[in-house]
């Protein structure tokens, strides 16, 4: 019999609507949001699918309740989610860091639009890349994956949950507002063909669980409210067993360093792209979202007017895959970065290109780039 | 038509009434009868052995009939003893009773003036003068329906309310039976045994307490107190202060609360002899059950819970610290006054050593101890070594016929020694028993047996009380010291316990009860009957009935007795379902009226209704009584004060004066406390100067000034006005509107030089015969030095007035 | 020995975290009051522990969580009740109570207290109020009294502070008392009856500050502003919550809302029973 | 029902009426010194110690175990879980049970 949760089939599904059912997929049975353009649709079709699997759909008062509402849910054992974009965003970073501080497995959707502040609400951006590992307070890691397709929202929205589960993390989908508005083609596949992963449990009795004791991977199994373990979390700065330790120098280097190196240390294991044509490529662009839809086909294009154009498309951007990008850039004499935003992704490119020159093709607002564009772009940066 | 009746010419009957020799021994009854014929529109005029008689009573209606008589007096007793007789007998000829007029010549003349039978008989002429000018201006009147709320309001849970509540109830009236204490049943569950059947006290109580406890038609008020009563016969309005026990009727009694209660007290159902928790019920059979909390012993004061060990282990969340006391609004008919009386302290009698000694205990004590649910399980044991004694003596009238407590008998400490001495020989045959007493006074029925058996038993009745008891060091025993006034020898006996039986005393609270209600106290302070001999459960107020020790010193069967008695007449009253008002309530007379509104500001019952603007006047007939103080007030003659007009006052006056005015005294008297005093000092033949003559009005708040200058005007020596003590007006306050104009007379009679002194002002009780003689005695004093020019002077000064 | 070892003989020790006593908290403050009443109603009621939740946010009592041996979170700023809000709802089997304090829950908290109530989310908040920020050194708060002195209001409070009796019952509190911590017993009944009742519970308790508001505010030692507590507190059971604000001269303590109305939890319960199966009947078609 | 005016004996059950005997422990170093539980107990049990605890405060002290009541008010007050109290095991110092 077919699972209500997992629809598999093919079907024609706006991003949005694709991103709630990979989430249902995944196993997410909380969802907290609040109503904001251009992800309604994604609360939308989460409060009618939960119901339909038996999960927990709450409209919060505001995207600062939901998503502590979403660090609760996810305190229980649930996987739990929130959907929101640029101004929510911005309320979501004080618990985030409390996320990232409690090691909260949970997945942050945000379909960009055009800020800053309330900015362009039904227009697509691709602004939030850097808010979304620098903004909120503090040093700390998180882990973003930009889908540049519909089916990508369904692929990508399993692979955050699985991510979240793995490292203990906040995990974000950073899609804009085209992707979350088209529609396309998804196949969504039987159960037993998607991979879902777990968090850990602890293999102690309660009275020797830790809550902070990390393993090797440095992640700490998680024990879940209401399973016996009777352990404590905070924000503030805490030992192993979860006690604030407000003035120590030791545990505040100890645990800031392990927060950020259980996501540094594993960049590799996390760290998904898509490479076309960079074996023998001159010119790199580099892309992901929505603009690297453009990139694609410009570079095809760019291939039979013979220019030797190559693309790498980041999955993951945040753990940024700077050794991957210094090595590509080893190959090429110029990379080429079109953002829709007025540059933020291409400092990493720089930093990581050391010397081999990175040029900007900024977009702000309207539609998304042209391949001609690109291409003009790229021959610019081969002259 | 009535006005029609008053225009036709007065034709009146005049009866002399000898009542056998009290008023004939004193007063020349032919000589007043003769007298009588002689003044105006008299058309008979005879004297009579009894007018009361049937006899009597034909005479009148014969001559009613044959004489077509249209007016009545009669000369004989007080009409607060036979005016409705009379009234009854015109009734019966068909002459409407408001016709009738009685002059007190027997109270007030004859049994006051035992050895001045001139002076009497004089005076008893002025009286039927004044009678006979009364009654010509007399006006026939139908009296108005009130109903009457059939619902009885109780005071007191003793045996007494307890009987007159099943017996009301029974008749199928509501009941509302209000406690002070927490449990009903008073000091008869405090007894072992009732003498002289020796029945087991509690054991005949306690199903009367539950069929109270439980009776569909009883409302049962424990821990409330009565504070504020208003209305009049049939229709008092009755507040009632309900205390919280904080424990609801949830409670099962099941005793967990108390058992774990950390703070204890001596019970006072024990007399202190056990003891009881902070949360308790005060004895076994308690009705209700339902356990108490003494907030003072409590450790949980000021909202703040210190202690919830009880709450706790209350499985049936009975207990609610949070309770606020709430103040009941009653309705009811009739009220019965049942609050019993208190126990006399020995204490005050150091010579017996009680609470020097440990050996020696008040009867009540002796109660406990020798009850088998008390506090030593039955066994007669002595404090200060808990073993049984060898000898107990019993030593009777304590704080009873002396002066050095009360002066009364308090009648059940006789036989309760005689019953407890039985009981100690009944357990312990070996024990002596010595009783120490004045007289013994076995006068009840099946008294006197139980008296033989005991001196059968073994008991040693000695005459004589014992001048002193004192304390073996040692031993503890007690030496009685004493004179045994049959042998003429001195006594010196030593027992190992002493026994006071002590006397019955009023409640302290009475004297509150006595205001709430309006009742009269004896000297000795229980409450006072409306008659001795023919009303004796009634009191003077309309409505209110007095069972129990409350009324005097009486046991169980007495007590019983009268409850029944008072609940027959409360009874009576409400399956009559309405009183009818005297028709005594005043008729605003619009074309005299300046709608100034005084009337209405004086009257206590605000039954006077005046609108300036729309010119009217209105008498609310159901709330007025009748005092007729507003009458007093009004400057205008606007108000028709009904049977005690200002014409018909005015002319009493002038009939009480109309020969040798400058002896005389005259005094207005309110009909409740006043001119019931003088009847007291008549009925204990108490002697004062014959020249005082009594005009009745209701109260003294009738009195207006213009009666006072008239009398002084027509030459009148003294005048004094009469009435309840101030808060005992049986009109609420309208004497102090007496007091008021009193006082303004006063300084109006200064300003114009006139001896102020001749003008007295009296406030004297029921009971307060003596303090009436006396007033009378010290104004004749003043009034035989007085001038004859200053006679003359009033006479001038106020003529016309 | 030392204090840990100690701890452990108290009555309540099993439900502290012994070792992390004595608590961070002033001579005289209420908190600790409050803390053993909670304590002391789960020891009557014989909770599974292993079932209940605390939350707390920031402030003076935000560290309550840290001392209770049950689960326990320890949010950030105002953010207790959201939290409390997705733990409840994604596992209904836990009674989920937050321990925070009247800044916390009603500044900058506010909005997450209303909707809480208002959605009648079944989660029992206990609040400390102190009229002041007590942990950053007594700034003026949401319940501060008007003209009280604290280090913003160097010329008296010109704020009208809120009534949160009347504040949580106007949001739909199907319970809302309010005691003062010299009321433990009465706080302890109140605590054990919210988590015996089914919907959204809020508790004021009314809290000494010594060391700070009330030394500020000249309301002398901790002993001295119980027995004034004593002296002003008036048990008014039922009272018209429009009507009990604190003044100077009173403080009306006492159960003022009791009622019965369906949770949040229940209603999204009963509405997933009914779609899923309205969806079984078509799969069967 | 009617009350003698002073109830002067010590009643005859006195010593039949056992009340449980409390026993005191007080945790001077937790204690902080607030003086609730001296200034609150109903009975006056305790009085401030004389000597310094490790933090530097009085701390309470029993002044007569005798009359405390075992209501616990002391422990339900004590913000610092300082002291607490217990049943005596009747052995000496209370009535033998029956």
């Amino acid at each position: 019999m077919k699972s209500r949760a997992v629809l598999t089939g093919t079907h024609f599904l706006s991003g949005d609507l694709a991103c709630a059912e990979g989430a249902i997929a995944a196993g997410c049975r909380f969802f907290g949001g609040y109503p904001i353009t251009p992800a309604t649709e994604i609360s939308e079709r989460m409060s009618r699918r939960l119901v339909e699997v038996g999960g927990v759909y709450i409209q919060m008062e505001d995207e600062i309740g939901s998503l502590a509402a979403v660090i609760g849910a996810s305190y229980t054992g649930k996987k739990a989610m929130t959907a929101t974009s640029g101004p929510g965003f911005s309320l979501m970073q004080e618990n985030i860091g409390l996320a990232v501080m409690t090691e909260a497995p949970l997945v942050i959707v945000n379909i960009m639009r055009g800020g800053p502040s309330t900015g362009q609400p039904t227009m697509p951006s691709q602004q939030d890349v850097m808010q979304a590992k620098w903004g909120s307070h503090g040093d700390y890691e998180i882990i973003a994956l930009a889908p540049s397709s519909v089916q990508e929202m369904f692929d990508l929205t399993i692979d955050c949950f699985n991510l979240a589960e793995s490292y203990r993390v906040p995990v974000m989908l950073l899609a804009d507002e085209i992707i979350g508005h088209m529609s396309e083609r998804v196949k969504i596949p039987p159960p037993e063909e998607i991979t879902i992963i777990d968090r850990k449990k602890p293999k102690v009795p309660p009275n020797e669980y830790r809550p902070f004791k990390p393993d090797d991977d440095l992640v700490p199994p998680m024990g879940c409210f209401g399973e016996g373990y009777r352990f404590h979390a905070t924000g503030l700065t805490h030992d192993e067993k979860g006690a604030p330790k407000t003035v120590s120098v030791e545990e505040q280097t100890k645990l800031v360093r392990r927060l950020c190196d259980k996501i540094r240390k594993n960049t590799h294991k996390i760290v998904r792209v898509q490479e076309v044509m960079l074996e023998d490529a001159e010119v790199a662009v580099l892309a992901y979202g929505i603009a690297s839809r453009a990139a694609l086909s410009a570079v095809r294009k760019a291939r039979k007017e013979g220019i030797k154009a190559g693309l790498l498309r980041l999955i993951t951007i945040w753990p940024f895959p700077t050794e991957l990008v210094a090595k590509m850039a080893d190959h090429v004499t110029a990379i080429v970065v079109p953002e829709m935003n007025y540059g933020q992704l291409v400092r990493e490119v720089e930093r990581a290109a050391k010397t081999t020159p990175v040029s900007l093709l900024s977009k702000l607002g309207e539609e998304p780039h042209r391949p001609s564009e690109i291409i003009t772009a790229m021959r610019r940066a081969l002259q | 038509m009535t006005t029609e009746e008053a225009e036709v010419e007065p034709r009146i009957g005049v009866y002399v009434c000898h009542c056998g020799l009290n008023i004939a021994g004193t007063v020349d009854c032919e000589e007043v009868a003769e007298f009588a014929s002689t003044l105006p529109n008299v058309v008979v005029a005879e004297d009579t052995r009894y007018a009361c008689s049937d006899q009597g009573q034909e005479t009148i209606k014969k001559d009613i009939k044959e004489h077509n008589l249209n007016r009545v007096v009669v000369a004989s007793c007080s009409p607060r003893l036979h005016e409705p007789t009379f009234r009854k007998t015109c009734e019966e000829a068909g002459l409407n009773k408001y016709l009738f007029e009685m002059a007190n010549i027997r109270e007030h003349c004859s049994w006051v003036h035992l050895h001045d039978k001139k002076a009497a008989t004089e005076k008893a002429k002025d009286l039927v003068r004044a009678a006979v000018a009364k009654v010509t201006l007399l006006e026939p009147a139908i009296e108005s329906e009130v109903p009457i709320t059939t619902s009885a309001l109780i005071i007191g849970g003793g045996v007494a309310g307890i009987q007159a509540a099943l017996d009301l109830a029974d008749t199928g009236y509501k009941v509302y039976l209000v406690e002070k204490e927490p449990s009903i049943g008073g000091r008869m569950a405090q007894i072992d045994k009732t003498f002289p059947t020796m029945d087991c006290s509690i054991c005949i109580l306690a199903p009367k307490m539950s069929d109270v406890g439980h009776h569909p038609n009883v409302e049962l008020l424990t821990n409330s107190e009565v504070q504020e009563v208003k209305g009049y016969i049939g229709n008092f309005k009755v507040k009632v202060l309900k205390k919280p026990r904080y424990v609801t009727d949830e409670c099962s009694a099941c005793n967990e609360c108390s058992e774990v209660c950390p703070i204890t007290a001596p019970n006072e159902f024990d007399v202190g002899l056990a003891t009881r928790r902070a949360i308790y019920t005060p004895f076994a059979q308690a009705v209700p059950s339902t356990y108490i909390v003494d907030r003072d012993l409590c450790l949980n004061k000021e909202g703040i819970m210190a202690c919830d060990k009880c709450i706790r282990a209350c499985e049936r969340e009975a207990i609610d610290f949070d309770m606020k006391p709430e103040t009941l609004e009653l309705e009811v008919g009739t009220i019965i006054v049942a609050t019993g009386a208190d126990v006399y302290d020995p204490s005050s009698l150091p010579n017996y050593g009680y609470t020097r000694y440990l050996n020696v205990i008040t009867s009540l004590e002796f109660e406990r101890l020798i009850n088998a649910g008390g506090p030593s399980g039955g066994n007669l044991i002595r404090p200060s070594d808990k073993k049984i004694p060898e000898s107990v003596a019993f030593i009777q009238c304590v704080g009873s016929r002396t002066d050095k407590g009360n002066q009364y008998c308090s009648n059940v400490c006789c036989m309760n020694t005689i019953k407890d001495s039985l009981l100690i020989k009944e357990h312990w045959p070996d024990v002596k028993i010595y009783v120490f007493y004045v007289d013994i006074r076995a006068f009840g029925k099946g008294f006197e047996d139980l008296y033989k058996r005991a001196k059968e038993e073994g008991a040693i009745f000695i005459r004589g009380l014992p001048a002193e008891v004192i304390e073996d060091r040692k031993t503890r025993n007690l030496w009685l010291i004493g004179e045994n006034t049959l042998q003429k020898e001195l006594y010196r006996v030593n027992v190992g316990m002493v026994v006071l039986s002590i006397g019955i005393e009023p409640r302290p609270g009475s004297d509150v009860i006595q205001r709430l209600f309006t009742l009269s106290r004896t000297p000795d302070g229980f409450f006072m009957e409306a008659h001795p001999k023919l009303r004796p459960v009634d009191t003077p107020t309309g409505g209110i009935f007095l069972a129990g020790c409350a009324e005097s010193p009486k046991d169980i069967k007495d007590s019983v007795t009268q409850a029944s008695a008072a609940a027959a007449r409360a009874g009576i009253l409400m399956a009559q379902g309405k009183v009818t008002v005297e028709a005594i309530t005043p008729r605003p007379i619009p074309e005299n009226c300046e709608f100034c509104g005084l009337c209405a500001r004086v009257c206590p019952y605000n039954a006077i209704l005046v609108d300036k603007e729309r010119e009217r006047v209105e008498v609310i007939e159901a709330a007025c009584t009748g005092c007729g103080t507003c009458g007093a007030e009004c400057s205008f003659d606007a108000l028709h004060m009904r049977h005690f007009t200002n014409t018909q006052i005015l002319a009493q006056i002038d009939a009480l004066t109309e020969t040798e005015a400058d002896k005389k005294i005259i005094a207005f008297c309110c009909n409740w406390c006043a001119y019931a005093g003088a009847d007291f000092a008549g009925v204990s033949r108490m002697q004062y100067p014959p020249n005082v003559r009594i005009i009745r009005t209701m109260c003294s708040g009738r009195v207006s000034p213009k009666f006072v200058e008239h009398a002084f005007s027509r030459g009148a020596g003294a005048v004094l006005v009469a009435g309840c003590h101030p808060g005992d007006c049986h009109y609420i306050d309208a004497n102090l509107q007496t007091q008021k104009r009193v006082e303004k007379l006063w300084k109006k009679m200064e300003r114009l030089g006139v001896d102020k002194e001749r003008l007295q002002l009296l406030w004297a009780s029921a009971a307060e015969g003596e303090r009436v003689a006396s007033k009378i005695r010290e104004m004749q004093a003043k009034l035989d030095k007085l001038a004859p020019e200053e006679i003359e002077k009033a006479k001038g000064v106020f003529a016309g007035s | 020995m030392n204090q840990g070892d100690r701890m452990t003989q108290h009555p309540l020790a099993k439900y502290l975290r012994s070792e992390r006593m004595p608590h961070i908290w002033c001579e005289g403050c209420g908190n600790g009051v409050l803390l053993s009443s909670f304590l002391t109603a789960l020891d009557e009621l014989k909770v599974d522990l292993d079932k209940i939740v605390v939350v707390s946010g920031i402030g003076c009592i935000g560290r309550a969580a840290g001392y209770v041996n049950v689960d326990s979170f320890h949010t950030t700023h105002g953010r207790a009740i959201a939290f409390a809000t997705g733990v409840k709802l994604a596992n209904p089997d836990l009674q989920v109570v937050v321990i925070s304090g009247d800044g916390d829950l009603f500044a900058i908290g506010g909005n997450h207290f209303i909707h809480a109530a208002r959605r009648n989310i079944d989660i029992k908040v206990i609040c400390a109020n102190n009229f002041n920020y007590g942990m950053t050194g007594g700034q003026y708060g949401p319940t501060t009294p008007l003209e009280a002195w604290t280090t913003t209001t160097p010329y008296g409070n010109i704020e009208h502070p809120f009534n949160l009796v009347h504040l949580a019952a106007a949001s739909g509190a199907v319970y809302v008392a309010r005691w003062t911590t010299l009321h433990v017993r009465r706080l302890k009944d109140s605590i054990k009856k919210s988590l015996q009742k089914e919907g959204f519970s809020f508790i004021e308790v009314i809290s000494p500050c010594p060391t700070i508001f009330d030394r500020y505010n000249k309301r002398g030692t901790a002993v001295e502003v119980m027995k004034w507590f004593r002296l002003i507190s008036n048990v008014k059971h039922g009272y018209d919550p429009a009507r009990t604000e604190i003044t100077n001269n009173q403080i009306i303590v006492g159960e003022f809302v009791d009622v019965e109305r369906p949770s949040y939890g229940r209603l999204l319960r009963e509405m997933t029973k009914r779609v899923q199966e309205k969806l079984k009947e078509e799969k069967a078609k | 029902m009617v009350l003698p005016k002073k109830l002067w004996r010590t009643p005859l059950d006195t010593e039949k009426i056992s009340l449980p005997k409390a026993e005191i422990t007080i945790q001077p170093d937790l204690c902080k010194g607030c003086d609730f539980c001296i200034e609150f107990c109903p009975r006056k049990v305790l009085e401030k110690s004389d000597q310094l605890n490790k933090r530097g405060i009085y701390p309470p002290k029993v002044a007569d175990e005798s009359k405390c009541t075992i209501c616990g008010f002391c422990t339900a007050i004590c913000p610092d879980f300082a002291i607490f109290i217990t049943e005596k095991k009747c052995k000496e110092g209370c009535e033998d049970e029956k």
